[in-house]
């Protein structure tokens, strides 16, 4: 018997949804035994657990890395390379991964895991506030203009309401939202210098800073944002599909919860960044990297994205997953609200992660610097060129 | 008039006292609150305590059964208990040879103990992860616990306490027949109960509370301490389940306001006696 | 044969002589109540004695042997403190029995649980047991042996301290003034006691106190130490009547003694009032000494006739006795008297009298403090003068 | 010689008794702190096997390093907060329930109930507290006609947020150190002060309470301020050094290079500086203070 | 005129009474010692005197005026405390400042670094400096004015704490034992002192003690406080010599006064060795009475032919005078003697004597502790019938 070690952040979100999948995957592999070490808080403390445990007697046979953050992983040759284990199994497509989906988690090329959970950006909005404000919630902003001018209507209600909630605190994602939506990408080609400052990113930031200006988007922090929208208090929110299924607990019955697409700049070239995580195997020793191999397949199968989905929120990884009546299509007929994620999943590019030792540096000065544009404390063209200037200094020298 | 004046102050204060003390609490009544409300109920325009539809049970219930409790409980209360116990077995001796012996180290240990005073744990944590891994000692109760097997406040608390125990007690002791060791056995702390149990609030709060070490050498599930336990509760991402959150929080606190009620009238005598106001 | 003696024990505490070469011997059964004023260095002898410190040069001899490096455990050697320093968390029972327990059980035996378990402990508990209350029985503390000392008065205390010394038999019984954390009357009461229980049990015994009533009154022999030095060790009566130094003589005697200056001729005579001394010993030349009268010797007369005359300033009066303040007219100096309250009754404060000295009373000391013998050759008696 | 060889036995005795406590003290503390200095002069990452010395270069590059300045100078605003209000406070507190007979157990507790509090779950309630738009103190405020900041989210009121909460944990502890030095003032000084003609409770305060509490009110202001300094539970769960490194403190700082940017050389760097400035704070304390507070 | 009066003070604690009912008046200049046994109530009293402490009942009169439900800061009562109780913060000399700062600066005028802006201040502050200065020189502690408390000895403490009290001129001034925990020699010394301060200073004052012969010694009249109650005021003759109760008798004369058991019979007429009483106060049938006789009034004989005989059991030697323990041997009852040394010379441990008892100085006291009045009507003199 085979025993692989898993290990995996946010036991909030995930607990149930891995403990079903290895159960269900013990079941049909009765030679390997899964057990969980003790799981992270976030993605980040995840990448820390690992990169402390790497090479030791610790380090767990399987994890699961932010998507943006293989790479650095991979910089530390931490991750098995998958490439023989695909090129072994022939038929990848036939089991629901596409070519589009594998790449998101390639660094460089090399396949350093299966995307496991993903997601994209939505718009959730408050239909009750929309209403009031006059917009017709059956028919939702489809242009970053109409969300501002009916978030200026909803800010405008009073009672401590507010018009926009937009989750650009913590990392660069939503940003990316923003810059590839308008059809733009952070770093030239050949990576080698910054490419977010232009007129794409001009636009991006400047529908940012709409937003405060006009829209009633107010400094709030991440939890404090989510904590106001889901009380009824927030007209739009812009964030992850992920926190669906959260967001509509949390919400209940105090109004009505709708999701939309998020607007593009660019409604033609616009893409989205994908969230979420990948499957890395870890363990170096061949034989329980073959059962590794297996449970990865597994969990970002189609059985995992049928768990995963209904439970989160995020949108399958599979293409069998989504449109098999065995597994989701059902779902989706009777969920509507999940229904916007998963029709954006054609634009969904991998989230960009920056080269070099700085990688993480990189998206903190880009956060910061938006920051002062929500605070209204630089303008939007200052705070660009800043975080521009920042993040070429941090960018490894060739 | 005297009278007067008198009840006067007197309603004043408890009125100041009752006041702050409400304000000190409000967090915790938000929590318990919070821990009987539904999710969709939590955050809401209206505030309002007493949750509309009570939803203890089902909180409390997640709270036990997503994580197993009892084995977390179980695991705080060995890791400090050993903390403590080892704690004291190191510093009593050596806080003892300090206060009370011809040591001309005295003042040196005085010098190591400000300085390890000083020192957080986050400060020498990666050093302390890469000897233990090296000596396979990760996920373990000795990991847990090695690392605050001396604790130079308890050091410092004990010398406190031990420079008040006259010198003719020792004396008499020696005369007795005993030896050093035994005199710390016999006679120094059987009378420190009050200064032991102060240091047993202060190491069994800071130890039961700690997240940050266990987080760092502890993945097993197996030796998991209450704190970790209450991270399958968060979801960064996504939203924390507060109602569960709240609960379990209201578990692993209890014992701790427990214990503290049992001992709180030691404890502030234990400080008076120690000295360790000055 | 002497049990204890120490020969020229000294001990400095940072470049300061504590302890200047002290030396002593008490016989079997010997009581030798040791005083001096605070800070003398009486207690650090005593821990010198009991191997609580260590003396910096010297020999302590106990039972013949040299005992300088033997540890304080290993002397037996008991001693009372002035604290009592009984353990707080053991009951009077366990306090008396610690020191049999320490010298009889191996310390396996002593461990709480397991050592109930090892052969003989039973027995040697027992019998311990057994010690502690004839101690107890023999102190009137029985009824106590389960207290703890917190619930116990200052002079029950006293007593447990005494019987957990006592309870083994030592060869030499230190107290550091055990009796003065008592109140005045307990302090009475307790003298007796302590004088009966040495005498029963015969150890050799040191002292220490600095109340001269209980070193006069108990003692056999009382050492006076003063600035680290022993001045004079001999039995109470000799010190308090012939002193050998001036500061054994202020030391001892309530009021204390009056000490005048006056002038020594180089043929040896001192005149001092109606006095005429001749000292033993012979200077050269005219040299200032000191002449000591204690005051019960010190006569006040009504008339004011006499050679030295003086006016009294206050009186106070004690009940049994009354002392006299007195300012000497001629010298400016004060002088104490104590007389009986009848005599004092005529006697107020402003009057003029006349001051007389019992002859044999007065007392000759040279500067530097060391007694000069001498003897009254010569009373000029005013009285008769004034009648002649 | 005996006794010299007396001395030198009590000596060895004391070195067995202090022997566990020295080697500990070496092992999970010296040593460690030394692993943390020479590890500043390297380039480690976490991550990569191996590293190499570079001297002083990260020191220079500290000097240089805008959030690390930043970080310092909320480190030193928090403390200068949070260490002077929590022990007026707490004095404060104490002497109340010194003074009062009633319910002294429940004060007592009431008030030390943060400190044993489990600082990471408490934070999300202060975070629910705080809520700019739903919680409830700006609802409180808001009775009052008065428009609640947005605490934890504007770059200007995060740090005083966050100080909020920080007094409320640290109010407890430094109470009953307080607590404790009140019993300890003889009751006579009181007596004195009343007939020596201190009238007003005020009076009585500054003649005898305060300079009597002069070596508790040192030692709580050392252990305040070395609390202060080590602030990181409510940043790292509350704010993330944010907004814009408006709350960006030192202990945060290094473990977001540490931990997150994984350049352990660095932070080590950082590590010797915080503990330098420690140090040299106490020192500077005691050598000031000590000699004031202590009459004896 | 009487400038302090007590009427009829009571004060319980939870329930148990500690006064019950003292009534005093002080004079202008008059020194009154209150004394009595530990817990008696003494502090409480003077705690109540100088309102730190307020009485369930009762009137305190000073000056004229009923302050009972003035504060203390207002009342013009100084007090000297056991601990002194010293501002360890403040020099010698602020410490004497603070009773006059506290009455003459304003709060704001006492402020640290404000105060000294604020007009007028300069000018008390320089007033009271000459008045400590003055305090300070009369008490011969100038030189120790810039000292803090932990810098000064017990002696000069006490001092200190003189000054601060006395600074201000109070109407009243108290003392709480303030010289016991000085060593012997320093509190003759400074017995002498605080008399004399008080004769300068003439304000009344309370002086507690539990030392007797303090108070006999200081006092213009003693009380004796026994159990809540005042047993006597008076002057310490009468109070040693005319006792008004067995408790006062037994309370003060050092060593305690000898109290045995007899019976009067109908007619009121004491038998007691030699001695024959008769009391005042007839009772119908006989009764059982106490006699008491002070130590120095027993004389014993060596012949041991006297009517009482007793056996000596063993003599206290105190320098100037002997202590001698004996057994009577009809009742078996101890007896104690205070003897001169040359008379203690014959006298040894074991010796059979004969005691009698000065005529007249006998006394006579109710099983309730009453004195009752009696008169020496006989002394059968056993040498007459001997030789007769
Ligand atoms: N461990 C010590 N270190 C330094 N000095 C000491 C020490 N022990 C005692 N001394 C000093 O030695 C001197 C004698 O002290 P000791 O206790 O023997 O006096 P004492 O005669 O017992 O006085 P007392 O009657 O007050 O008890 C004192 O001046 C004291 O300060
Ligand atoms: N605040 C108080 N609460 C309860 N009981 C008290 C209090 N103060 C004094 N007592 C009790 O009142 C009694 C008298 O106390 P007080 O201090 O007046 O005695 P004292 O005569 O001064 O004794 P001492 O000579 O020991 O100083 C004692 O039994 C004491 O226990
Ligand atoms: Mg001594
Ligand atoms: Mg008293």
């Amino acid at each position: 018997e085979t025993v692989l070690t898993v290990h995996y952040p946010m036991p909030g979100f995930f607990k149930d949804v891995m403990d079903t999948i290895s159960k269900k995957f013990m079941e049909e592999n009765p030679g390997i035994k899964i057990t969980f070490a003790n799981p992270s808080a976030t993605y980040e403390e995840g990448i820390q657990t690992i990169m402390r445990q790497a090479g030791t007697a610790e380090m767990p046979d399987i994890t699961f890395i932010g998507l943006n953050r293989l790479r650095m992983v991979n910089e530390r040759d931490i991750p098995v390379d998958l490439g023989p284990f695909i090129a072994k199994d022939g038929n990848m497509a036939e089991q629901g991964f596409s070519e589009n989906i594998l790449k998101l988690a390639q660094v460089n090329g090399k396949q350093v895991g299966l995307a496991f959970a993903t997601s994209n950006p939505i718009m959730y909005y408050n239909a009750d506030l929309v209403r009031k404000a006059g917009g017709n919630p059956e028919n939702p902003p489809k242009t970053w203009d109409e969300v501002i001018a009916l978030g200026g209507k909803i800010k405008a209600l009073g009672d401590g309401v507010e018009g926009i909630d937009f989750r650009w605190q913590g990392d660069d994602w939503m940003f990316s939202a923003l810059l590839f939506g308008a059809g733009g990408r952070m770093l030239n080609e050949d990576e080698t210098k910054v490419a977010f400052n232009g007129p794409e990113g001009r636009k991006a930031i400047e529908v940012l800073d709409r937003m405060v200006k006009e829209g009633g988007l107010p400094v709030l922090t991440k939890q404090a944002g989510e904590q106001a929208f889901v009380a009824g208090k927030v007209g739009f929110a812009f964030q992850t599909t992920g926190a669906l299924r959260n967001t509509i607990k949390n919400v209940g019955g105090k109004f009505d919860l709708r999701t939309a697409h998020i607007p593009l700049i660019d409604t033609v070239n616009g893409k989205l960044p994908t969230g979420g995580n990948a499957v890395v195997i870890l363990t170096r020793d061949a034989e329980k990297q073959e059962a590794a191999w297996k449970f990865a397949k597994f969990a970002a199968g189609p059985y995992g994205a049928s768990v995963v989905v209904p439970g989160t929120g995020y949108v399958p990884n599979n293409e069998l997953a989504a449109k098999s009546p065995e597994y989701l299509a059902n779902f989706y007929k009777e969920n509507p609200l999940f229904q916007a994620g998963l029709e954006q999943m054609p634009r969904m590019i991998p989230w960009y992660a920056f080269p070099g030792t700085n990688g993480v540096k990189v998206t903190q000065a880009i956060v910061e610097n938006l920051s002062r544009v929500v605070e209204q404390s630089a303008t939007p063209e200052e705070a660009l060129d800043d975080a521009a200037a920042e993040v070429e200094s941090l960018l490894p020298r060739s | 008039m005297t009278a007067h004046r008198i009840s006067l102050g007197r309603v004043l204060r408890f009125t100041l006292l009752s006041l702050g003390a409400l304000i000190f609490l409000a967090p915790y009544i938000f929590m318990i609150s919070t821990a009987g409300k539904a999710q969709s109920e939590i955050f809401s325009s209206s505030l309002s305590l007493i949750p509309e539809q009570w939803s203890y049970v089902e909180n409390f219930t997640k709270a036990l059964s997503r994580v197993s409790m009892t084995t977390l409980l179980l695991n705080g209360v060995i890791v400090c208990a050993l903390i403590f116990t080892v704690q004291v077995l190191v510093a009593v001796p050596c806080a003892y040879a300090m206060a009370k012996l011809k040591f001309r180290a005295a003042r040196f240990m005085m010098v190591l103990v400000m300085l390890g005073l000083l020192v957080p744990i986050h400060a020498t944590a990666l050093p302390l992860y890469v000897a233990f891994d090296r000596l396979a000692v990760l996920n373990s109760y000795t990991a847990l616990v090695a690392p605050f097997s001396i604790s130079v406040f308890g050091i410092f608390l004990f010398l406190q306490f031990f420079r008040a125990i006259p010198d003719d007690l020792i004396h008499a002791a020696r005369l007795d027949g005993m030896s050093e060791a035994g005199i710390v056995a016999r006679v120094v702390v059987p009378n420190a109960w009050p200064a032991i149990t102060a240091f047993a609030i202060f190491s069994v709060v800071a130890h039961w509370n700690d997240l940050f070490w266990p987080l760092v050498v502890v993945t097993n599930q197996d030796y998991a301490t209450p704190p970790l336990g209450l991270l399958y509760f968060r979801a960064a991402e996504a939203g924390d389940d507060y109602g569960a959150l709240m609960a379990a929080t209201l578990i692993i606190t209890l014992p701790l306001i427990a214990a503290f009620l049992i001992a709180q009238k030691r404890f502030v005598e234990g400080i008076t006696m120690t000295g360790l106001k000055g | 044969m002497s049990i204890l003696s120490l020969h020229n024990i000294t001990k400095s505490f940072g470049g300061n002589a504590i302890l200047k070469g002290v030396s002593l011997e008490a016989d079997e059964g010997e009581f030798i109540a040791l005083v001096g004023p605070s800070g003398c260095g009486k207690s650090t002898l005593l821990r010198i004695v009991a191997g609580l410190d260590h003396a910096d040069g010297g020999e302590i001899v106990i039972g013949g042997g040299e005992i300088s490096s033997v540890a304080a455990a290993d002397r037996n050697v008991a001693m009372v403190f002035q604290s009592y320093a009984l353990y707080p968390h053991l009951t009077a029972g366990q306090n008396i029995a610690v020191p049999l327990a320490m010298r009889r059980l191996t310390v396996a035996q002593r461990l709480p649980f397991i050592g109930n378990l090892l052969p003989g402990q039973r027995q040697i508990r027992a019998d311990i047991q057994r010690q502690v209350k004839e101690m107890a029985a023999s102190l009137k503390i029985d009824h106590l042996l389960d207290r703890k000392p917190g619930q116990m008065s200052g002079g029950q205390r006293q007593r447990v301290a005494l019987a957990r010394a006592m309870v083994r038999h030592p060869s030499v019984f230190l107290m550091d003034e055990p009796l003065s954390n008592l109140d005045a009357n307990l302090r009475v009461h307790a003298r007796g006691e302590i004088v009966e229980l040495h005498r029963r049990a015969g150890v050799p015994t040191l002292y220490v106190t600095h109340d001269q009533s209980e070193a006069l009154s108990m003692a056999d022999r009382v050492a006076v130490m003063i600035g680290g030095t022993l001045l004079q060790l001999a039995s109470p009566q000799e010190i308090y009547d012939d002193p050998a130094h001036i500061e054994v003589a202020r030391f001892l005697g309530q009021p204390r003694i009056n000490v005048m200056e006056t002038r020594m001729d180089a043929s040896g005579t001192v005149r001092f009032g109606a006095l005429t001394l001749a000292a033993d010993g012979v200077s050269s030349s005219e040299t200032p000494v000191l002449i000591g009268v204690r005051p019960e010797f010190v006569r006040l007369g009504a008339r004011a006739d006499g050679i030295l005359r003086a006016r009294i300033e206050r009186t106070e009066f004690l009940g049994s006795e009354v002392i006299v303040h007195a300012r000497l007219d001629a010298i400016g100096e004060a002088i104490v008297a104590k007389v009986g309250p009848a005599e004092a009754a005529t006697l107020v404060a402003g009057m003029p009298v006349s001051v007389d000295i019992e002859p044999d009373r007065a007392m000759l000391f040279a500067v530097t403090g060391e007694r000069l013998r001498a003897k009254t050759v010569n009373v000029a008696s005013v009285r008769e003068k004034a009648r002649g | 010689m005996p006794i010299l060889a007396a001395d030198r036995r009590e000596g060895r005795i004391a070195w067995l008794l202090a022997a566990p406590a020295i080697a500990l003290l070496f092992l999970f503390i010296l040593l460690p702190t030394l692993a943390v200095v020479v590890l500043g002069f390297t380039d480690f990452e976490l991550g990569f096997g191996s590293f190499r010395f570079v001297g002083f270069e990260n020191y220079a590059e500290l000097i240089g390093d805008r959030t690390f300045r930043r970080s310092l100078w909320n480190t030193a605003v928090y403390t200068a907060i949070v260490t002077p209000v929590s022990i007026v406070l707490a004095l404060a507190i104490a002497m109340l329930i010194e003074a009062e007979t009633r319910a002294r157990t429940f004060f007592r507790t009431v008030y030390f109930l943060p400190v044993a509090s489990l600082l990471v779950a408490m934070a999300t309630v202060w975070q629910f507290l705080f809520h700019p738009t739903i919680g409830p103190i700006n609802a409180f405020l808001a009775e009052f006609g008065i428009a609640g900041p947005n605490w934890l989210g504007a770059s200007g009121t995060v740090l005083y947020g966050l100080s909020i909460i920080g007094i409320w944990q640290s109010v407890g502890f430094n109470m009953v150190l307080f607590l404790a030095g009140l019993t300890a003032i003889p009751r006579d000084l009181y007596s004195a002060a009343e007939v020596d003609g201190a009238r007003s409770w005020f009076d009585r305060f500054r003649l005898v309470t305060w300079p009597m509490l002069g070596p508790t009110t040192l030692f709580v202001t050392t252990i305040s301020i070395i609390n202060s300094v080590k602030v990181f539970e409510t940043v790292k769960t509350l704010t993330e050094g944010g907004p814009n490194k408006a709350s960006e403190v030192l202990l945060f700082t290094i473990y977001q290079e540490g931990f997150v940017y994984l350049r352990v050389g660095y932070a080590s760097a950082m590590t010797v500086i915080f503990l330098a400035i420690l140090v040299v704070l106490m020192f500077l304390q005691y050598r000031v203070l000590d000699r004031k507070v202590h009459y004896a």
